[in-house]
């Protein structure tokens, strides 16, 4: 793949996965559908004709099996790179996410580590069957010892994937399958990582902070445009890794700006934004100008295709709730 | 050494890939009804899958699973169940919910992206089409275990592929069933393909139907292409069932004609010739050649019988497209018996969102 | 047992699930040792004794099963009362509890429907085994469908057990096992069910919210019989189900007060507690005279028992926290 | 009908309950070296056991799992596996992880509540100690994995209960060991109980070891409480193993006869005259009616060695009691590699408070 034309968040991550197992023989991939068929998404496409099966491992149906199978290589020191098929799958797998993938360093004491990344599309805006398109990220967000990444271009998919894949703990990558393909920018395979515990500011501005992550970083800088338009300028922030959480951007920020919208796709309840909003009520209550505006999904199971475009959040959602901030006095 | 166990998988198959009869017919077989009536609904399913692939492929319908070569298995077991009994299916089934009263335009909502086509007042009890793999098997264990606790005669059938028989649901299922001795049926429509994963990637087992030997029940494997053969293993199964004589596994062999969805292109990783012999043993002709042999169908029904379906179809396709979509409040509506307060909100909020035109 | 005898939490589960199977036929017990053995804290005693091994099921080893079978009886108009044997062990149950517990209603239009208690102990305290001790109660308050229940006293825990059973919902029923025995109220056997949506006010007072749930609940209390003392008045908030999220009472408390402190036994990250401070952030920011307080467990694994005191939060630190709030200007 | 598969369990005995030679005895258990030495672990094991209850009991030790009845499985099993070979046990394995090296004060350790009894450095690459019934089956899978990916000559053993056996993850273990061949030998403690829950509430097969034929691999059942048994089927399946010649289930069957933690009481549930066949059926005393009948050992060597083993296991005693619970930092130290800055402010403040002895 030329690095120098412009590509998509799927072909970047296909372009990190190759980068990454070139590089370490101790990568290893596994998963359904990862190897002949290169994943349902194309992710994994080439990988298996690159590196052999005893690397890309296409695996029976089960998703705690795969799981438990990687914990068991990345003790031995392998660098396994887990693909759940989609987000909505993983389920089975929690108990060996929780209690053995986030605790192994802990409960060894060191003696024991598990090095491992479990890719996931998620997210709505595909019309997907049935549990195909949650947004389920504060889960795992929550669970000590684990990282949770979530990339919202192609370059930081490229980025994030790789510092993933050479972390030593356990990382819980998050692909937002509705911006898989709707974004091509220029990568360079320089096996360049980014961090994994920093907010990207995308954009500059005093008046406002609009903090997303993920598929709504898209809405967010629309609205963001637009708002500029109208005079208001908007600082953007892209959480991309939920934890740790980089708490310091987000303070000074809204230190600066005094204002605030958080914009998720996820549940209201219980989710990143509702840590992110309970870190500025803790910590930044006297920067606050305005209340803190959430722009989230409705606090419902995602509805089945049909009604998907009545559930996902709206750019002009995002404005409204920005110019009602900027109002408040 | 001694021998602690000993168990066997039998094969039963009645009439082979050339339509002969390979095995001594059961009474049922001799006449023509009952054959007939299998052969009518597998064509109406065949016929089904091709114009939801059609309609998928114009963007009228969301992914489709189409039921290309498993429609002896479905047609055949779903005729043999009664009203009472509870169908748990997977997401491949709709042959057996069409047998069992399902309006095809109920199914095509469902494949166009609508829960109404999970609730089908001919559902009855039935469980809605399972996504998540294997764990269907699960739920009719506890519908089972329901059954059971009432003491009713009913039988419980839970449909699975191929790939699902790896997954922990599948086999935690065969062994409850097995030690509290519930009255189910499990049916492996083993297509060969997990997408694109090979039967042999799954397991090493020779047959899937041993799984049963490890859970101390039942096993059998039949030709999953043979209405005949179907019919002997799953009417005996649910018979037993129904009579608190414990669960049985049948594993049927079939092959899947089709890509895995709409949303897949099974070139990439199948080989052409494969596909090419899973034609070569497939439900539908061989029965028709099978009919045909007995003079029981000829041309001219068959023409009209397609005549039929196409109509039929059609009407379908026709009241499905008809069907306006749910108002977004809908997305509220079912998810508590009684709305929480902070819902009655967001419901309020979507509602105006919606009126206003703003998705 | 006789009702005018001050019992204990786990007793009042007893009488409650006693309660309940006299009256309805329907209502039948599963899981790991609940029949012969009584549970493995003797919350299930005497009742395969008194309602048959038929409505009372020791269960194979298996969670995920036990959770599975629960949605299949749950369909058939059973009211399947499945014991998970520590919280910690939930987890091969969650794809059960997620795609199929939680929308079964949803998916299925109302056709079928899910009234399923589970019920788990939880919490730190009593010195358990590895993976016995984690507060996981975030993780299931973000579920749509789920209702997330967690009892502070036992004549709250017979009422609200009551109300979970009769529910047509799925129910989490969390038991915060280190105040299991460590209380004993007289609790009347009159089959009177508690409101499932509704915070419990136990102490009314003008000057600051003190805000938490299960055991902690022992904890705030004693804070708050000690800021009296100290001349503050603390409004102590019992939040009882985590989900819904009585947002009513809390909003109307830290309206009066002004102040409030957040207590709970989890983690910070992502939690009930920062579900509650985000509202607060969201809807009552003008009425926010003071910071948010939150007295949390540490975002790290609950550390195995000879650490678990350092882990725990103390009354000291709520006093601290309510101290500080109300020093703010 | 014709058959499709057919497949049986073996089940393995030399030595049966009266100390009697029922089979003809393989060459190293013709001379005394290896069966005293495997009586004389037992017999540590047996002793420490008793210790660890004791200090539960006194409130010095948290709660504690017994391995009376297993020793002869744990203490055979461990002996035969090199030091390269990767043992994944479950949480009643502490006889396992002494014969590895594993000083008892770190097995004390573990029981003790701090995490430092997970990372010994015998341990190696050892996995600690798993609660989360029937999961460190995979980890073992995934561990086999590894060495087949690196060509490596070495095996892993995994050890679970009968509970363990109805668990997904056990069964999703067998199938992929048995589609990929992997290096490990899973090793069935059947000791009849899974806390109150019998044997016969698991599963209705007759034996465990027949869950390998649903994964199409081998399975034994052997007497548990028969050392050489013991050896002879877990020494050809690791020697198996580490050629590459795939997995094996072996169930040991054995029996409980403690309760199973220190936290249950078994009178509730078991009958005092199964518990007096157990102990009729247990391996220590079985193996050492047969070493004094082959004059092997005698009075004067089981004081001894008791001695010795009471003096061992004081040392540990002490050892244990006399090390210092670790900082409250260490809530923070291990989590990930490197600390996130959350996480270290709340290691200060958690420092701050220990300092000022508030806890
Ligand atoms: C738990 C889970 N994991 C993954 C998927 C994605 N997926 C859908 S169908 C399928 C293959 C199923 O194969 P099989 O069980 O043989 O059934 P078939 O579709 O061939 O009839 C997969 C992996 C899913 N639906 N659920
Ligand atoms: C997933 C999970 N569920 C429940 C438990 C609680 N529990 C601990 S031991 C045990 C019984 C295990 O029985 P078995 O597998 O036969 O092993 P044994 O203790 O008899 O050696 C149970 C239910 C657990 N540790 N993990
Ligand atoms: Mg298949
Ligand atoms: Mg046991």
């Amino acid at each position: 793949m030329s690095t120098q034309q412009a590509i998509c968040m799927v072909e970047a991550i296909n372009l990190a996965l190759h980068h990454a197992m070139r590089n370490d023989d101790d990568v290893v991939l596994l998963g359904e559908d990862v190897g002949t068929n290169g994943g349902v998404f194309r992710a994994t496409i080439g990988l298996k004709e690159s590196f052999g099966m005893k690397r890309v491992m296409d695996t029976p149906l089960a998703e705690n099996m795969i799981a438990g199978l990687s914990i068991g290589m990345a003790a031995q020191g392998l660098k396994p790179i887990a693909e759940i098929q989609f987000l909505g799958f993983i389920f089975p797998a929690m108990e060996h996410i929780i209690c053995h993938a986030a605790r192994l360093r802990n409960r060894t004491r060191g003696r024991l580590s598990c090095p491992l990344v479990i890719r996931a599309p998620y997210g709505g805006g595909i019309h997907a069957p049935e549990h195909h398109s949650e947004s389920t990220e504060a889960i795992f967000a929550q669970i000590p010892g684990l990282r949770v990444v979530i990339p919202s271009s192609p370059q930081r998919a490229y980025g994030l994937l790789l510092s993933a894949i050479q972390n030593p703990d356990p990382v819980i990558f998050l692909e937002p399958k509705r911006i898989y393909r709707s974004q091509n920018q220029i990568v360079e395979d320089n096996g360049q990582a980014l961090p994994l515990d920093t907010c990207f500011t995308l954009r500059e501005g005093a008046d406002i902070s609009l903090i997303s992550w993920g598929a709504m970083i898209k809405e967010t800088l629309e609205a963001a445009d637009h708002l500029a338009d109208e005079g208001i300028q908007c600082e953007v922030i892209d959480v991309a890794s939920m934890n740790p959480l980089d708490r310091e951007t987000i303070l000074a920020s809204v230190g600066k700006t005094g204002r605030c919208v958080i914009i998720q796709e996820a549940p209201l309840s219980c989710s990143v934004g509702s840590e992110i909003a309970s870190l500025l009520a803790s910590e930044a209550l006297m920067d606050l100008r305005a209340p803190v505006a959430r722009v989230a999904g409705y606090d419902t199971v995602m509805p089945y295709f049909r009604l998907e475009d009545q559930y996902m959040p709206l750019t002009i959602q995002i404005i409204d709730a920005a110019k009602r901030t900027m109002e408040f006095a | 050494m001694s021998i602690s166990f000993e168990g066997q998988i039998p094969f039963y198959q009645y009439m082979d890939e050339q339509s002969e009869v390979v095995n001594t017919l059961p009474e049922w077989a001799l006449i023509d009804e009952t054959l007939v009536r299998y052969y009518q609904q597998m064509v109406i399913a065949r016929q089904f899958d091709n114009k939801a692939i059609a309609l998928q492929r114009t963007g009228q319908l969301g992914t489709y699973a189409s039921s290309a070569g498993c429609e002896a298995i479905d047609v055949v077991t779903a005729s043999l169940m009664k009203k009472e009994d509870v169908l748990v299916p997977y997401y491949r089934n709709h042959a057996m919910q069409m047998v069992r009263g399902m309006k095809l335009s109920e199914v095509l909502l469902y494949w166009g992206g609508d829960e109404r086509g999970n609730s089908s007042p001919a559902q009855g009890e039935d469980f809605p089409n399972c996504v998540p793999i294997a764990t269907q098997c699960l739920h009719a264990c506890g519908v089972a275990s329901a059954i059971k606790i009432r003491d009713q005669q009913r039988a419980t059938v839970s449909m699975l592929g191929d790939g699902a028989t790896s997954k922990g649901d599948f086999m935690e299922a065969l062994n409850v069933a097995g030690v509290w001795q519930l009255p189910v049926v499990f049916i492996i429509n083993n297509n060969q393909w997990a997408i694109s994963v090979p039967r042999a990637l799954q397991s090493i087992a020779p047959t899937l139907a041993q799984k049963a030997l490890g859970a101390g029940i039942r096993g059998e494997q039949v030709d999953g292409n043979d209405v005949i053969a179907l019919h002997q293993s799953v009417e005996q199964a649910l018979i037993r069932a129904r009579e608190g004589k414990g669960p049985t596994l049948i594993e049927a062999v079939s092959y899947r004609l089709s890509d895995h969805t709409t949303a897949d292109d099974a070139t990439r990783y199948r080989h052409p010739d494969a596909l090419k012999t899973g034609w070569d043993k497939e439900p539908i002709k061989r029965l028709r050649d099978y009919l045909h042999a007995q003079g029981w169908w000829n041309e001219s029904n068959e023409t009209q019988w397609l005549q039929h379906t196409t109509t039929l179809i059609q009407e379908a396709v026709d009241q499905y497209l008809e069907t306006s979509p749910q108002p977004a409040s809908a997305m509220f509506d079912y998810l508590y018996a009684e709305l929480p307060l902070q819902l009655k909100k967001q419901r309020e909020i979507a509602i105006a969102r919606s009126d206003k035109g703003v998705s």
